[in-house]
C-alpha cells in the first residue's frame, strides 16, 4: 500500500518536472515546479525524512517560487504576439523529450539495473539528526553560515546598484 | 660560513672581488677615466696581495650544489696558488700600463677595464676550482671575455673576435665532451679524485680534454685567431691574454691532467702525440714569425711558436721535460708580455707597429730598448736568462724521447733567434722611413712594468733555482724525487749545441743585412728560397688556416643546405603556421560562446569519458 | 522500489538537462537546474534510507536544499543585470547585442 | 592550527562589518593585507614544521576533520600570496568598492582554504560552493554585460558539476557508507574488482571537479569569466579559484582516495593531453590579450593534470609546483594585461603596438612571466614543465610526456605574438604619451617577477629542501 502510493507520487514528481518544460508560461512553470517541490516533500516524509521534507517543503517550494516571482515580476515579458510565435517554435523543440523518456523508462524497467548497498542500520541508527547535523556535519553547518552570508553580498552588490542605473 | 674556517672561506676572495670591482667599474659614468683605472688598478693591487698571501698555503672545501656530480670545490695547493700568483702579478703589472695606454685612445675603455677585471677573477677560479665542471664554467667565461676584449678594440675588429670565439668554442666543446666522458669513466668530477688509466676510452677523452688544454694556450691548430687579434686588439690586451694569462692556465691545466688525471706514461703514443703537435706548432710557427713584418704579428706567431715548446716539453712526460716545460710557461708569459708591452710602447710613441716604418728607436727610446734586448734574448734563449735554462731543459727532454724532436726543438730555436735579431735590427737600429724626431722614451707607469719583467727574465736565469726549487718541482711530488735541475745545465755537449745554433743564427743575420742592406731584409733569403716562397705566399693567403678552411667548406656546405633550409623553413613557417591557425579556427567554430552550447559540450564531454572507460575496460 | 526510484532519478535528470539545453529563457534555465537539483535530493534521502543513514542524508539534503537557495538567488541578480542590458530574458540576446 | 585557516578570514568579515562606517576604505584594505599576510606567515609556518612524509599532516578532530599535508601548506600559501596581490591591485584601481571587495576575497579564502583542508566529499563540495559564490558575485560586480554572460556561464557550468558531484557523493556514500577520503581511500584499495557503479562515481566526481577546473571540453566558461571581469578578480580567478578549487581537489582525490584505480588516471591524462593542446592551439587564434591568457590558463592546468594522473610522487610534486608556479606568472600575465588596458584603454592585441619602451617595468615583467610559462630556464616554469615531463616519461605515459614537450613550443609561439604585438616595434602616434602603470600594478607584477625569477634560480635548494621533508 504504502509502495504503491509512493509510486503515484513519484509519477507525478517526473509529470510536474515534464510540465515545468512544457507548459508555455514562465509562471506556471515555476507553479509547477512548487508542485514538484511539493510532491518530492511528501516523499521524503513517506521515506522517514521529516526534517529534509520540512525544509524542502518551506524553503523549495516556498522561497525558491518567492524568488522566481519576483524575479518575472521584475523582468517584464515581452509583448503576447511575439511570446505565441516563440510558443509555436518552442514546442517542436521538445517533441524529442517524451520519446526519450519513453524509451529510457522502456531499458530501465526491462533491464532492471542492480546496485550495490552497504547497509548501516544496526550501527549507526542510534544517532539522532540533531547529533548528526551539529556533530558528525557540523562543518556544512560552518559553511552554510558562510554560503548564506556570501548570498546576502550577492544580494546587496547585485540589486542595491541597480537604483543607480 | 657554510661551515668553512677562514682561509677556506678566503679561497672565494680572488674570484669575487675582482669580479666586484669590475661591477663597480661597468656601473661607472662614461667620462671619468682615472677613476675608472684607479679602482681597477685597485681591484688587481688587492687581488696581488690576497695572492701573495694565499701562496704556498694549503686549503680545500666542497660544497654539494646539485645532485649531477657539480659540486662547489676548490682546492687551493702548491700550483693553484702559483698560477693565481703569477696571474696576479702579470695582471697588476699590465693594468698599470693599461691606465697609461688607454688614455686617450679609441678603445672602449670601460668594458676594456671591467671584463680585464673579469678575466682576473675567471682565471683564479679556474684554477682554484677542483670540479671539473665547476672549472668548465670558468673555463667559458674566459671565452666570453677574450671576445669582449677583442672586440673593446675597435669596430672593425668584430671579424677577429668572432674567430677567436668561433675557434675556442669548438675546443671547448671538445672539452666539455672530454669532460663528461671522464666524469663518466671515473665516476666522479672531483680533479684529486681522478686517476684515470690510459685505456681505449681513457685515450679518447685525454685527446678531447688535451685539446681544450692546448686550444687555450694556443697551440697549432687552434691558433690562427691570435695573429688576426694582434693587429685589432689593444696591445695590453695582447700581454695579458695570449701571452700570458691564457698560456698560464692552458699550460696549467695540460700539466693537471697529464700530472693528476691520467696515467701518463713516457713512451706511449698520448706522449707521441703532444710531442708531434708540439713540435709541429714550434716549426711552423717560427717559420711564420720569421717573415712577419709587423712587431706584434711576429710576436703573436713567436707566441704561438713558444707554446709548442711547453706542449713538447710537458709531452715527453719525463720530469725534466715537464720541469722544463712549466718553467718556459712561466719565461715566456714574462718575456712574451714585456715585448707585448715594448709593442705597446712602440705603438703609443710613433703610432705604428708596422717594421717597413719604423728604425732607429734605441736611441729615442733608451730603456725600451734596453727592456727589448733582455726579453729578445731570453727568448731567443741566450745565456744565462731565463729562457735559456727552460729551452736547455726542454732539449734534454726532447733528445731523451727522440733525436727527432730535439731536432726539430733546435730548428724552432735558430728560427727564433733570427726573428728576433731581424726585429730588433729593423725596429731599434737602422734608419727609420718616418719622422721619428719627435718621439720621446714612454712614460713611467708604462715602463715599470716593462723594466718590472725583465729584470724578473734576469733574476729567474741568474738565480733559477728560486723558481725551480719554490715555484715548479714541487708540483711534480713524487715524480721528482732524486731529481734537481736547478743551477747550471747538466747536460753541457747539449750547451755548446745550442750556443753554436745561436751563433749560426747570428752569422746568418748577419749574412741576411749585408745582402739586402737592412734590417728587415736579414732573412729574405730564406723567405725567398725556392720552394719555401710559394709555400708562404699561400700561407700569407691563409690557405693553411685551418679556420679558413672550414669557413670555405662551411660556405659551400651552407649553399648545399640552403635548399633543404628552404624546405623545413617552409614547413615550420607556412606549413606549421597554417596547421595551428586553421586548427584554431575550427576550434573557435565549435565554441560558439552560447550557454546551451556550453552545456552540451560538457555533456558529449561526460558521455563520451564514460563510454571510453567503459570500452577500456 | 529500486528501479523505480532510478527510473524517476534517471527522468529527472534528463528532463533537467533537456530543458537546459533547449530552452532559451533565462529563468527557465534556473528551473532547469531546480529540476535537476530535484532529482539529486531523491537521490540521496533514497540512498539514506536504504543504507539506514538517513540522519546523515537528512543534513545533507538541508545543506544542499539551502545553497541552492543562495545560488539561485545570485542567478536571480545576474539576470535581472543581463535583463536591465538587454530588456529580454532571452539568451541569444546577449550574444547578438555583444556582436 | 587548520581552523586558523578558515577562522581568520571570518574574524576579517566579523570586525568589518562591525565597524561600518563610510570612512571605512582604509580599514578595509588594511583588514585584507593583514589576513593575507597571517595566512602565508601560517601556511610557512606549516611548511617548516611539517616533516617526513607526505602524508604525514596535522590533523584536529573538534568539529570535524581539517588535515594539512605539505602540499595543502604550498596550496595555502598560494591562496594567500594571490590574494594579497588581488588586493594591491584593487586598491590602486577601484577604491570605492574594496569594502565589498575584502569582504567577498575573506569569503573566497575560507572557501578555498576549507576546500584544502577539507576530508570528506561531502564537505568538500560545500566548500567548493562558497567560493563559486563568491566567485559569481565578484565577477557580476562589474555589471557590463559580458561579465554578466561570463558569470551566468560559470554559474550554470557550476550547477551541472554540483548535479554530477553530489550523485558521486550519493554512489559512494550508498557503496561504503562514508564520505571520508581515507576511509574511501581504505575500502577502494581493498577491493579486489571495481564495480561499474564505483568508476561511474568516480568519473562524475572527477568531471565535476574537472567543470571547476575548466579543463577541455568543460571549458567554456573560463575565457567568458576570465576575460570580462574586472583586473583584480581576474588576477585572483586565474590565480587560485579553479586551480584550488577544481585542480586541486582533483589531485589530492588522486593522491588519496582512487590511486588504484588506474583508468581514471589514464583517462585524464588524456583530458589533460587534450587540455594542453586545445587550449594553446585557441590562444594562438584570440586576438584578445585576456582571453589569450584565458586559453594559456587552461593549457597550463592540462599539466598540472597531467603530472597528477601519472601517480607517482614525482608527479605529484611536479604537478603542485607547477600550480604555484602557474599561480605566480599567470597572476602576473593577467596584472601586466590589466595595466596596458588601464593605460591605453583598449583590449585588442591589433590596437596595440610599441609599449616596451613606454610601459618599461609592464613589458619587462611580462617577458619574465611569458618566458616562465613557456618553460625557458632558469625561471620556475622550466623546472615544474621538466619535472612533470619526466615524471610522465618514467610512469609510461612517453607519447603524452613528447607531446607536453611540444606544446611548450605553442605556448612559446603565442606568447612571442603577444609580445610583439603589445611590447616590440614603434608606438604609434596614439600611444606617444602613454605612461607606466600606476603604483598598485607595478608593486604586483615587481613582487610576482621576483618570486619567478627567486624560484627559478633557487629551484635546487628548494628541491633539495623539499627532499628533506619527503617528498619525493
Amino acid at each position: 500500500m504504502n509502495n504503491t502510493v509512493l509510486y503515484i507520487l513519484l509519477g507525478l514528481l517526473v509529470f510536474s518536472s515534464l510540465f515545468t518544460a512544457l507548459i508555455k508560461n514562465t509562471l506556471k512553470a515555476v507553479i509547477a515546479l512548487a508542485i514538484a517541490s511539493a510532491l518530492l516533500s511528501i516523499i521524503m516524509f513517506l521515506m522517514g525524512a521529516p526534517l529534509a521534507a520540512v525544509f524542502e517543503l518551506s524553503v523549495c517550494a516556498g522561497l525558491v517560487t518567492a524568488i522566481f516571482a519576483s524575479t518575472i515580476s521584475l523582468t517584464d515579458q515581452p509583448n503576447p504576439e511575439q511570446q505565441a510565435e516563440k510558443n509555436k517554435k518552442r514546442l517542436s523543440r521538445y517533441i524529442y523529450l517524451p520519446i526519450i523518456i519513453i524509451v529510457v523508462t522502456g531499458i530501465i524497467l526491462i533491464t532492471k539495473p542492480g546496485l550495490d548497498f552497504t547497509s548501516f542500520t544496526s550501527t549507526v541508527a542510534e544517532n539522532t539528526v540533531q547529533n548528526t547535523i551539529w556533530h558528525t556535519r557540523g562543518l556544512d553547518i560552518a559553511g552554510q553560515i558562510i554560503v548564506i552570508l556570501a548570498g546576502v553580498f550577492g544580494i546587496v552588490i547585485l540589486f542595491k546598484e541597480r537604483s543607480k542605473n | 660560513m657554510f661551515g668553512l674556517n677562514s682561509l677556506q672561506f678566503s679561497l672565494f676572495y680572488p674570484v669575487l672581488i675582482p669580479a666586484i670591482t669590475a661591477l663597480v667599474v661597468l656601473l661607472l659614468p662614461k667620462k671619468d677615466f682615472w677613476l675608472k683605472s684607479f679602482i681597477s688598478l685597485a681591484g688587481v693591487t688587492i687581488n696581488l696581495i690576497l695572492a701573495i698571501s694565499l701562496f704556498n698555503k694549503e686549503a680545500a672545501f666542497t660544497i654539494p650544489w646539485t645532485g649531477f656530480g657539480l659540486n662547489f670545490s676548490f682546492r687551493l695547493y702548491q700550483f693553484s696558488s702559483f698560477i693565481i700568483l703569477a696571474s696576479a702579478g702579470f695582471s697588476f703589472l699590465i693594468a698599470l700600463y693599461s691606465t697609461i695606454f688607454m688614455k686617450g685612445t679609441k678603445y672602449y675603455v670601460k668594458q676594456f677595464f671591467a671584463f680585464f677585471l673579469i678575466t682576473v677573477s675567471m682565471v683564479n677560479g679556474a684554477a682554484l676550482s677542483n670540479n671539473l665542471l665547476l672549472m668548465l664554467f670558468f673555463w667559458e667565461g674566459l671565452l666570453l671575455t677574450t671576445f669582449v676584449l677583442i672586440f673593446a678594440g675597435s669596430k672593425n675588429s668584430f671579424a677577429a673576435a668572432t674567430k677567436a670565439l668561433i675557434i675556442q668554442a669548438v675546443a671547448d666543446l671538445l672539452m666539455t665532451l672530454g669532460i663528461l666522458m671522464i666524469g663518466w669513466q671515473a665516476g666522479t668530477f672531483e680533479m684529486d679524485q681522478i686517476n684515470l688509466p690510459m685505456n681505449y676510452w681513457g685515450s679518447f677523452s685525454f685527446i678531447l680534454v688535451m685539446i681544450g688544454a692546448i686550444a687555450k694556450a694556443g697551440s697549432m691548430p687552434f691558433h690562427s685567431w691570435i695573429p688576426d687579434a694582434a693587429v685589432s686588439a689593444p696591445l695590453p690586451f695582447m700581454a695579458f691574454l695570449p701571452a700570458a694569462l691564457e698560456k698560464l692556465l692552458g699550460i696549467y691545466f695540460l700539466s693537471r691532467i697529464t700530472l693528476n688525471l691520467y696515467q701518463f706514461e713516457p713512451g706511449s703514443s698520448m706522449s707521441t702525440l703532444m710531442m708531434s703537435i708540439g713540435a709541429i706548432t714550434i716549426l711552423l710557427a717560427a717559420m711564420m714569425a720569421l717573415i712577419q713584418k709587423d712587431f706584434k704579428k711576429l710576436l703573436s706567431y713567436c707566441a704561438i711558436s713558444q707554446v709548442g715548446y711547453m706542449v713538447l716539453g710537458i709531452g715527453t712526460a719525463l720530469p725534466i721535460g715537464i720541469v722544463g716545460g712549466i718553467f718556459h710557461m712561466i719565461n715566456h708569459a714574462m718575456y712574451k708580455s714585456t715585448l707585448f708591452l715594448i709593442g705597446g710602447s712602440v705603438e703609443k710613441q710613433v703610432g705604428t707597429t708596422n717594421l717597413e716604418v719604423l728604425g732607429g728607436l734605441g736611441r729615442k727610446m733608451p730603456v725600451t730598448f734596453t727592456c727589448f734586448i733582455i726579453a729578445a734574448a731570453a727568448v731567443s734563449g741566450v745565456p744565462p736568462l731565463n729562457g735559456f735554462f727552460s729551452k736547455e731543459l726542454i732539449f734534454d727532454g726532447a733528445l731523451e724521447s727522440g733525436t727527432i724532436f730535439y731536432l726539430a726543438t733546435l730548428l724552432g730555436a735558430f728560427l727564433t733567434a733570427a726573428s728576433f735579431l731581424k726585429l730588433g735590427h729593423a725596429a731599434f737600429l737602422g734608419k727609420p722611413t718616418t719622422d721619428i724626431s719627435n718621439v720621446k722614451e714612454a712614460s713611467w707607469p708604462m715602463l715599470i712594468p716593462m723594466i718590472v719583467i725583465a729584470g724578473f727574465c734576469v733574476l729567474f736565469g741568474v738565480y733559477n733555482p728560486l723558481p725551480l726549487q719554490n715555484l715548479i718541482q714541487p708540483v711534480l711530488g713524487a715524480k721528482m724525487e732524486g731529481h734537481d735541475f736547478s743551477g747550471l745545465p747538466h747536460a753541457w755537449n747539449l750547451v755548446i749545441i745550442s750556443v753554436i745554433v745561436l751563433l749560426l743564427a747570428l752569422a746568418n743575420h748577419i749574412y741576411g743585412v749585408k745582402k739586402t742592406k737592412r734590417g728587415l731584409g736579414a732573412v729574405d733569403h730564406i723567405h725567398y728560397a725556392p720552394g719555401l716562397h710559394q709555400m708562404y705566399n699561400w700561407a700569407e693567403k691563409r690557405y693553411f688556416d685551418p679556420y679558413d678552411i672550414s669557413r670555405f667548406f662551411v660556405r659551400i656546405l651552407s649553399k648545399a643546405l640552403y635548399a633543404i633550409d628552404r624546405a623545413i623553413d617552409w614547413f615550420y613557417d607556412t606549413f606549421c603556421v597554417w596547421v595551428a591557425t586553421s586548427l584554431s579556427k575550427i576550434l573557435k567554430k565549435a565554441y560558439s560562446g552560447n550557454f546551451s552550447a556550453s552545456v552540451s559540450w560538457s555533456l558529449i564531454g561526460i558521455v563520451i569519458i564514460i563510454v571510453t572507460t567503459m570500452i577500456l575496460m | 522500489m529500486l528501479t523505480i526510484i532510478f527510473l524517476t532519478v534517471v527522468l529527472l535528470y534528463i528532463i533537467g538537462f533537456y530543458y537546459l539545453i533547449t530552452t532559451r529563457n533565462l529563468i527557465r534555465i534556473l528551473i532547469a537546474l531546480e529540476v535537476l537539483t530535484k532529482g539529486v535530493t531523491l537521490t540521496l534521502i533514497y540512498v539514506g534510507k536504504v543504507t539506514g543513514q538517513m540522519a546523515t542524508a537528512q543534513s545533507m539534503v538541508i545543506t544542499l536544499i539551502i545553497i541552492e537557495v543562495v545560488i539561485l538567488a545570485v542567478a536571480a541578480g545576474i539576470i535581472i543585470n543581463i535583463f536591465n542590458h538587454t530588456d529580454s530574458l532571452d539568451v541569444r540576446k546577449i550574444f547578438r547585442k555583444n556582436e | 592550527m587548520p581552523t586558523l585557516f578558515v577562522l581568520i578570514p571570518f574574524i576579517g568579515i566579523v570586525l568589518l562589518n562591525l565597524f561600518y562606517t563610510q570612512g571605512v576604505k582604509k580599514l578595509a584594505f588594511g583588514t585584507g593585507i593583514l589576513v593575507t599576510l597571517l595566512q602565508m606567515f601560517m601556511a610557512c609556518t606549516v611548511i617548516f614544521q611539517i616533516a617526513g612524509n607526505v602524508f604525514s599532516s596535522i590533523e584536529m578532530d573538534y568539529f570535524i576533520s581539517f588535515s594539512i599535508d605539505m602540499y595543502a601548506a604550498i596550496v595555502l600559501f598560494t591562496i594567500g600570496l594571490i590574494s594579497f596581490i588581488s588586493l594591491i591591485i584593487r586598491r590602486h584601481s577601484d577604491n570605492d568598492e574594496i569594502f565589498n571587495f575584502s569582504q567577498l576575497i575573506f569569503i573566497i579564502m575560507i572557501g578555498m582554504n576549507g576546500t584544502v583542508m577539507v576530508n570528506d566529499i561531502f564537505s568538500l563540495y560545500v566548500f567548493l560552493e562558497i567560493t563559486s559564490v563568491a566567485s559569481f558575485i565578484l565577477i557580476a560586480k562589474k555589471k557590463v554585460l559580458m561579465a554578466l554572460n561570463g558569470s551566468f556561464k560559470y554559474l550554470l557550468m557550476s550547477s551541472i558539476a554540483t548535479v554530477m558531484i553530489l550523485t558521486s557523493v550519493a554512489i559512494f556514500f550508498m557503496t561504503f557508507g562514508t564520505l571520508n577520503y581515507n576511509e574511501l581511500g581504505a575500502q577502494l584499495s581493498g577491493l579486489t574488482t571495481v564495480s561499474t557503479q564505483i568508476i561511474l562515481a568516480v568519473i562524475f566526481l572527477v568531471t565535476g571537479l574537472s567543470i571547476k577546473a575548466g579543463l577541455v571540453p568543460f571549458h567554456m566558461w573560463v575565457p567568458d569569466a576570465y576575460s570580462n571581469s574586472s583586473d583584480s578578480v581576474s588576477v585572483l580567478l586565474a590565480g587560485i579559484v579553479t586551480k584550488g578549487g577544481g585542480v586541486y581537489a582533483i589531485i589530492r582525490l588522486l593522491m588519496v582516495v582512487f590511486p588504484q584505480i588506474a583508468i581514471i588516471q589514464d583517462i585524464f591524462a588524456l583530458l589533460g593531453i587534450i587540455s594542453i593542446v586545445v587550449g594553446a592551439l585557441m590562444a594562438i587564434g584570440q586576438n584578445e590579450f585576456k582571453k589569450m591568457l584565458a586559453y594559456s590558463s587552461i593549457s597550463q592546468i592540462g599539466y598540472i593534470i597531467v603530472g597528477a594522473c601519472c601517480g607517482t610522487p614525482l608527479g605529484f610534486l611536479g604537478a603542485f609546483l607547477h600550480f604555484f608556479n602557474h599561480a605566480t606568472f599567470k597572476s602576473l600575465l593577467f596584472v601586466n594585461s590589466a595595466a596596458v588596458e588601464a593605460q591605453t584603454g583598449h583590449k585588442e592585441l591589433d590596437k596595440l603596438q610599441g609599449l616596451g619602451g613606454k610601459m618599461k617595468i609592464t613589458a619587462g615583467t611580462s617577458a619574465i612571466a611569458f618566458l616562465s610559462t613557456a618553460g625557458i630556464p632558469p625561471l620556475s616554469g622550466f623546472w615544474s614543465k621538466v619535472i612533470i615531463i619526466v615524471a610522465l616519461w618514467q610512469c609510461g605515459y612517453v607519447p603524452y610526456s613528447v607531446i607536453a614537450l611540444l606544446a611548450s613550443i605553442l605556448t612559446l609561439s603565442y606568447f612571442l605574438i603577444l609580445q610583439r604585438k603589445v611590447f616590440f616595434g614603434k608606438p604609434t602616434e596614439e600611444f606617444e604619451n602613454t605612461k607606466e602603470a600606476n603604483k598598485g600594478f607595478i608593486t604586483a607584477s615587481m613582487i610576482l617577477a621576483i618570486i619567478i625569477v627567486l624560484v627559478g634560480i633557487a629551484f635546487p635548494f628548494v628541491l633539495n629542501f623539499l627532499k628533506i621533508k619527503g617528498l619525493f
